[in-house]
């Protein structure tokens, strides 16, 4: 059977990772999936494949599916308020459908 | 006319050292565009293969070293992390344009220590034949911890009378020491002085890491000179004020290094060659460690500020004159 | 011209990687696009940098677009129900547009 | 407050990308975040972890969130049209939401 | 007390082998909360050249070995690997709380061969000055490819009995030993002496192999422990009769490998260092290429389980006891 | 009789090379499926420290060389990067099923310039004791980037003519010359050989990038041969023109190059073994920077055709076939 869920894709730099896993586990999510990357945005550049110094300052794109769609809005909303204001990052929210609905 | 000469001759013999080679040709072909890198994962090695051999040649003296003797010098190397921070803080803090994180960021990792930059100025003492104290290199932590701490808490202060910041979270004093005693270069630099003291490691040491340490520094400093002509870029969109700060800081903080230095010299017979290495663990600035600490310490800093005035401008000029300069120093006041 | 396709994105483990490309083949997908990253989901975590030396158990994401919606929800209805059973990973579909339908 | 947004992802060979982030800048992208990995599709395999010798042919996907949904079309409908003819690649557009649409 | 006193120094001087104190280190830093690690594109470079030192000393060994020497030993590592097997399965199915599917892939894992453990063995009789056949390095696929494979059927076997898991797709023999053999430690040894063997590749192995060997052999020690810390938090969170098991598995394992060892010297004149590592290579777990075979062939097995008894207690016992074991036993006995 | 015995006893000579052994390796595993690779960081860190050890070495030998004598070899490198490009284009564009673009990319590798080839001739002279100018990797640029630029604009001209493709937009001369110095490879040269002229590296030089070398080259070689395997099954799905023109293209291309490296060496003395550089640089075909050169240059050029014949043929050819051939023909001629 086919479910509606809520995809939150959050961005930022990898210093930030550990502290973002954490608030997400804190909030319930059952399972997320990072990946490492680059990009440019209104606070500094990332390159991907230059400045090899500072590995902290990679973006990493961190994905959690949530089958309950107003949680996931409120996580959005509470990161970006209150985690985002003065770092980098960018949060968005998305419709995917999975199967397995427990699962998320 | 003869000392025009020989100060010309050796500012021609010091170019033409491999480490500054490697450093000013990174600085070359990045600003020809190439698009030459070295891997990350392989700069990752690098440094731990760097700071292993100096841990494990550390550790290796303290075995027969009177621990009395590291005493003074490490209460001096707190010492100087905290004056370097003050002395930041009090500086940038007056001039136009900055915003006080900014500027005790900035000041921390000044103040905090560059580990490839040591390893550079060790290599340049065994070239020029003048000894020092190998455990010179468990002074690191002493200065680098006290100097990201203060300018975190400093931060910290600054922002609790700033209403509209004031619920942001807190990063403890704990948070920081532990932190920083985990990063990559701290934990491999501390692995290898505790390897060296209470295991043999000589076969290894004298097999791989000390055979391999010439050629990874120049690797290393191609590195550094790359990142340094990249970050130049973002320096240049910030105040002019970090340049300027930068070129005259790693003089000034080496200088107040030495002093301190001959003092521990004069007192517990501190070699003068450790005398260089403890100025240019003041002169140096954090390049692995620090940036990150920093970043997640003083969010609201602007990291091209700071890790462009540290990478771009402090590093090059420490390696450039700091080391040949402290050395020369040296020669001449012992 | 604009037309709406179906995405196909399948997260699992690397060990499993050639299998599901083998199957994604085999049901006649036009072209996928793989990514290498991390996660944490009911069956054990999976660090992005850390563990080196099991590098099959890092976590991969598949996606693969079509044009044919029916088509991409069978596949995705059929490695649930099939293939992870009793594997790790997780599977969604979601709404895209692209150009130059031929393609997908 | 929520806003809906229009994402643009491009996966392409890496040895595009600097072209592509130039031209993305040139049409007013505010920020883009950038994915290594590998693929398959109409030209040729794209492998993600064999093939070291050329790194140039890697697949990279590069992901922009723009508020303005006629903008992410149009830079969408040129780049396949002028740049993608002859070269691989694929791109596609999908409804997002965000917070915070000063940043998109 | 002579002998006490004898065997606290054992213990000292083991505890200061580079080797050992890498892989405590290792575990330490991991302990600590260190963000320190190896990158893994330079962990697969450091076991290709590892492997390849032990496959080319081994096959420019072979050229002049009677290759019916070897033909004993072989059978004897597949009787082992194969025994190691069935007495993990009769063991580990009988305690309480332990599925069948994990219980194969436990015992699978430990029939299979770590090559750093083996490396490291190869170092140790190096430094005690024993001598041994290169070529032992060469039953490494003779003992590695029959415990997997065994594992993995009987596994199927028991599933096939479970009605609700009887349309898995079944992997066959074939696939098993492709599947090895075709893993990047395998193919990499196997290279080695197949290259050995064949060329004449003394010039490339006396300049960078065998200089390399220690230096990096202490890094991947240090991956080693730091892996065996990360994998304990998974391992603490399934029954511990895994870490019973994986204490005593290695000194059993080893002891059985030296009884064969044993028969071999006295039929065809195996060495007794041979014989220390046919022990070794019992009593070691795969750590790279089994657990990926193991988790494609035996998919409902929880890694947590075989991949952290093996990786976080059998490997390092196997390093700190049952290297100097054996190898005392060997000095002993022969 | 004794003619054929004695090149028997060569082929054999030369197949127990390691450097065709590890090539031939890497092409084996390949093809038996192994997944045994080496990391694409740790490859970029070989063809770094490979090309800064040729570089280096260059550039200390130019330092005491006449430079006058390099320009005859660097005119006719131009020439010679010319004609195979003219030459291929004569010769692909008249065979059935090859388009003008991949025609035309094609000839452009195999004009352009492989540096691990080279290396790999350098160390195959120094095996067989033959003396040569280490500066003829200075040469390495003046065939490369000529080639490439011909090629692609050849390629444009072709296209303007198509009238659905002239909106196309075009790559400029200025852009191709740039970019292909900017290339990581021609970038690490020709810091190593600035770097060899202005500094003194010989501390890090002996004690690094040439003990590495051999080591090095070895690995290279076999992340080559699995890359020849990996790309035939890509080069099958085209023209089998290619194959054919692959196997001939590094015989001709080398016998034109010794040509003129013979009237190098009557007119200014070009030594023997310079000549049979300037030949294998003719003969190699590039793998690292042409590419994606080319990839960027002539989009509409089918990679599988262009990369398949050079990598998995003439790179092969080039090593197996022209490297000892042309060695030979040196040994007779001078
Ligand atoms: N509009 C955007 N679309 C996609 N990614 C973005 C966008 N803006 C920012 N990012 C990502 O978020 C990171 C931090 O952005 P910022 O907070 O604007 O500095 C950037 O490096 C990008 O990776
Ligand atoms: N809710 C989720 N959202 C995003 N990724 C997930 C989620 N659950 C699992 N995953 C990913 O799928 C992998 C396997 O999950 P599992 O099958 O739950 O063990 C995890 O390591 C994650 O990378
Ligand atoms: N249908 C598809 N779904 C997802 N990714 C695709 C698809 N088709 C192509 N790609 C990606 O785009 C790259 C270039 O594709 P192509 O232009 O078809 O050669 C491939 O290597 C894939 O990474
Ligand atoms: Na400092
Ligand atoms: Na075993
Ligand atoms: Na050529």
């Amino acid at each position: 059977m086919k479910h509606s869920a809520k995809l939150v894709s959050i961005v930022t730099e990898k210093v930030f990772e550990v502290e973002i896993i954490r608030l997400l586990e804190k909030a319930g999510v059952k399972g997320y999936t990072i990946f490492e990357g680059g990009g440019s945005g209104s606070f500094h550049h990332h390159h991907d494949n230059i400045s090899p110094m500072i590995d902290g300052f990679r973006i990493v794109k961190i994905e959690t599916i949530m089958s309950d769609a107003t949680l996931a809005e409120q996580i959005a909303m509470s990161l970006v308020e209150e985690f985002f204001s003065e770092k980098p990052g960018v949060v968005s929210l998305s419709d995917v459908e999975v199967f397995r609905n427990q699962k998320f | 006319m003869d000392l025009l000469a020989s100060v010309f001759d050796l500012i021609i013999t010091g170019l033409q050292k491999p480490t500054l080679g490697f450093l000013l040709g990174g600085m070359l072909i990045a600003a020809l565009g190439s698009r030459l890198t070295i891997p990350d994962q392989v700069y990752k090695f690098i440094v731990f293969v760097l700071l292993m051999k100096v841990g494990l040649s550390g550790g290796m003296e303290i075995r027969n070293a009177n621990l009395a003797d590291l005493l003074l010098p490490a209460v001096f190397a707190v010492l100087i992390g905290v004056i370097i921070v003050l002395l930041g803080q009090l500086v940038l803090t007056r001039l136009p344009g900055i915003k006080p994180a900014d500027a005790l960021a900035t000041a921390g990792l000044f103040g905090a220590v560059s580990a490839s930059t040591f390893a550079a100025a060790m290599l340049h003492l065994d070239d020029v034949g003048m000894e020092y104290e190998a455990w010179v290199s468990a002074l690191y932590p002493f200065m680098d911890i006290p100097a990201l701490i203060l300018a975190i808490v400093l931060a910290r202060m600054a922002n609790k009378k700033d209403p509209s910041k004031r619920n942001q979270k807190s990063v403890t004093v704990g948070y920081v020491i532990k932190d920083s005693l985990q990063g990559s270069a701290l934990s491999a630099l501390l692995l290898g002085l505790v390897l060296g003291l209470l295991t043999r490691p000589e076969s290894v040491y004298d097999s791989f890491y000390e055979p391999m340490f010439r050629g990874l520094l120049s690797i290393m400093m191609l590195i550094m000179g790359i990142e340094a002509w990249q970050r130049l870029a973002e320096l240049r969109r910030v105040a002019h004020w970090y340049a300027i700060y930068a070129v005259l800081a790693p003089i000034v903080h080496g200088l107040i290094a030495f002093g301190f230095g001959y003092v521990a010299h004069q007192v517990t017979g501190f070699s003068p060659g450790g005398v260089v290495l403890l100025s240019i663990l003041a002169a140096s600035s954090s390049d692995i460690s620090g940036p990150p600490t920093l970043r997640a310490g003083i969010p609201s800093a602007n990291p091209s500020a700071f890790i462009g005035a540290s990478t771009s401008i402090g590093t090059p000029i420490c390696i450039a004159i700091a080391i040949p300069l402290f050395t020369q120093l040296a020669i001449a006041v012992f």
